[in-house]
């Protein structure tokens, strides 16, 4: 099936954007499609690229790059990014930043949408 | 008609989201418990377990097993289904979603 | 994209204290330009997103208030609230800014559950 | 001994913060209202009503304006005092404060 | 720095969903070294964070059980817990990886706001 | 009297860091001093000099830098900025990136911490 994600926190402050990547990681070793993880609201953060955590800690940016190397498409929301100092100088590699159309696109194009925050 | 998946990652304790979930989802829709809601599945509360008996007359409930490990939950209410994100996937193949915070 | 998806927004936080219904409001807008059955559910503490005579200008935060007026203009004109959520905080739709069509526990989970998608704000 | 002034910003709908203060907190120790929580203080609700005139009864009770405001919250329920940025300066110049979300 | 000041962290959030109780355990470690008079209060779910046998591996993310059990090597002994916090969630010192004391709803009001300062988390 | 805040939230998702800012310029108004606010947790999202907010909202993190210009110093915490991708690179005007001493050392000197967030 194909599957879209909606992210809406920042990393580590809140769980969710463990728990998208968690299940998107299931998802793809079910053999489901992703059609695209799109980053809302303070989910914007997680494509900052400087984030450098503790060495015995995860980093949960870098995560979301490993899957955008096996070909999980990452959107950034322009506006939500805008307003929270996301842009291409900082944007972490496999992320794209665009509008609120691509989540519409993968709402409809999506057999599911899953939420993951507010 | 079918039913769709609730998902709750906040704390019954903390936030009245429970309340909400059970007077806006369907009877039969199954609910899943994940992230601060998982901790509530643990075994041993007499609130925890009044409550959530009662709401398992009408609701199937499932808690995030990745999640109770690292709560440190080994044991939960009796009747509540434990699964793993894998099992999270075979739901949302099963179900649309709505997610509750 | 051919087929047309039911697609609900379901409103529940309070205004200004998170952004939440703010943001979600921009995400309607711009859902509205697809042609698709949209929806919005005001429900919980949501239903004060709708409150008239807000004036955010002593916290200089931008009132978004106007925009649900706008709705309209943008074909989105499937507003429901729930009647339990503006009773308990002595609200009654004169209070609104928009009237949306009053539903209640018996027709809200038909509601929600028949969407294909449903976003939560 | 003096008292702490606590302060609480999220909705009593959304979270059980307010029991929490009450049970923390001593017998006319005051409360102040902000951000989403000043939406509570709104006259018209006879659940707000109840519960902020029994908290009232051990607590004064502060909500403020630049808030209400915001929220198009323009009468309070009565009892409780609606102060501005400065008055919550005030407020604070008084008591040590312990903030609750 | 001269006077001792009574300096208060109140954990009441659960761990690892926010990162408040990790974030704050880190701060009481850094405090405890200005030879303050530092104290620890559980309640709410806060005392989630105390419990036995976290397994954090699954999900990958830092498991900071351990450092409570440091907290008395940096001269931090302290610790109060809820008893009703703990009773409503069917738990006992038992099932804690630390000891802190049990106050009560009596208690517990006189604790906080003899404080010179309280920092939630 | 002293007043020293601390910040647990980052700009826009919550209404913390507005309320803090708001109750700063109050303070400062009526005489007080201000010895720093501290920004922990998400509160380290504040000193991102690329926010760029809509024309019509106003810019959370250029708030805070108008203050420091006024003399109130604004503190970072580094191990939550690491953990969030905010460094030198990127910190705003005014900001400067310390370690949770700071805090310790503004509750002690302070006659008053107040906190926003969490």
């Amino acid at each position: 099936m194909k599957f879209a994600v909606l992210v809406q926190e920042g990393p580590y402050q809140h769980q969710s954007s463990d728990s998208a990547y968690h299940f998107v990681k299931a998802a793809l070793e079910k053999g489901h499609e992703i059609t695209g993880v799109f980053f809302y609201n303070d989910g914007v953060l997680n494509a900052n690229k400087l984030i450098d955590p503790q060495q015995d800690d995860r980093n949960v940016q870098k995560r979301w790059s490993d899957l955008a190397e096996k070909g999980v498409e990452l959107v950034v929301c322009i506006a939500a990014a805008k307003r929270r100092g996301i842009n291409d100088d900082i944007l972490a590699p496999g992320f794209k930043i665009s509008g609120l159309g691509q989540l519409t696109e993968m709402a409809i194009e999506s057999d599911r949408l899953v939420t993951f925050g507010a | 008609m079918r039913n769709m998946l609730h998902i709750i990652n906040r704390s019954p304790f903390y936030t009245k989201t429970v309340d909400t979930v059970l007077k806006f989802s369907k009877k039969g829709s199954p609910i899943l418990l994940i992230e601060d809601a998982a901790a509530a599945a643990a075994a041993g509360s007499a609130l925890c377990e009044a409550k959530l008996g009662n709401i398992m007359r009408d609701h199937p409930i499932y808690a995030l097993k990745e999640d109770l490990e690292a709560r440190g939950v080994h044991k939960v209410i009796e009747g509540i289904k434990v699964i793993d994100y894998a099992g999270f996937v075979e739901l949302v193949e099963k179900y649309n979603t709505c997610s509750w915070a | 994209m051919g087929k047309s998806k039911k697609i609900m927004f379901i409103m529940r936080k309070a205004p200004y204290g998170t952004i939440y219904p703010f943001e979600g409001l921009e995400s309607v807008l711009i859902m509205g330009a697809y042609e698709q059955d949209i929806s919005l559910l005001f429900i919980d503490d949501g239903v004060y997103t709708l409150r008239k005579g807000m004036d955010t200008s002593a916290l200089g935060i931008k009132n978004f208030s106007p925009t649900f007026k706008a709705l309209e203009g943008y074909d989105i004109n499937k507003l429901y609230i729930d009647k339990d959520s503006l009773d308990i905080r002595g609200m009654t739709l004169d209070d609104l800014v928009v009237q949306p069509e009053l539903v209640d526990e018996e027709m809200i989970p038909e509601l929600i559950e028949e969407q294909d998608v449903v976003i939560p704000f």
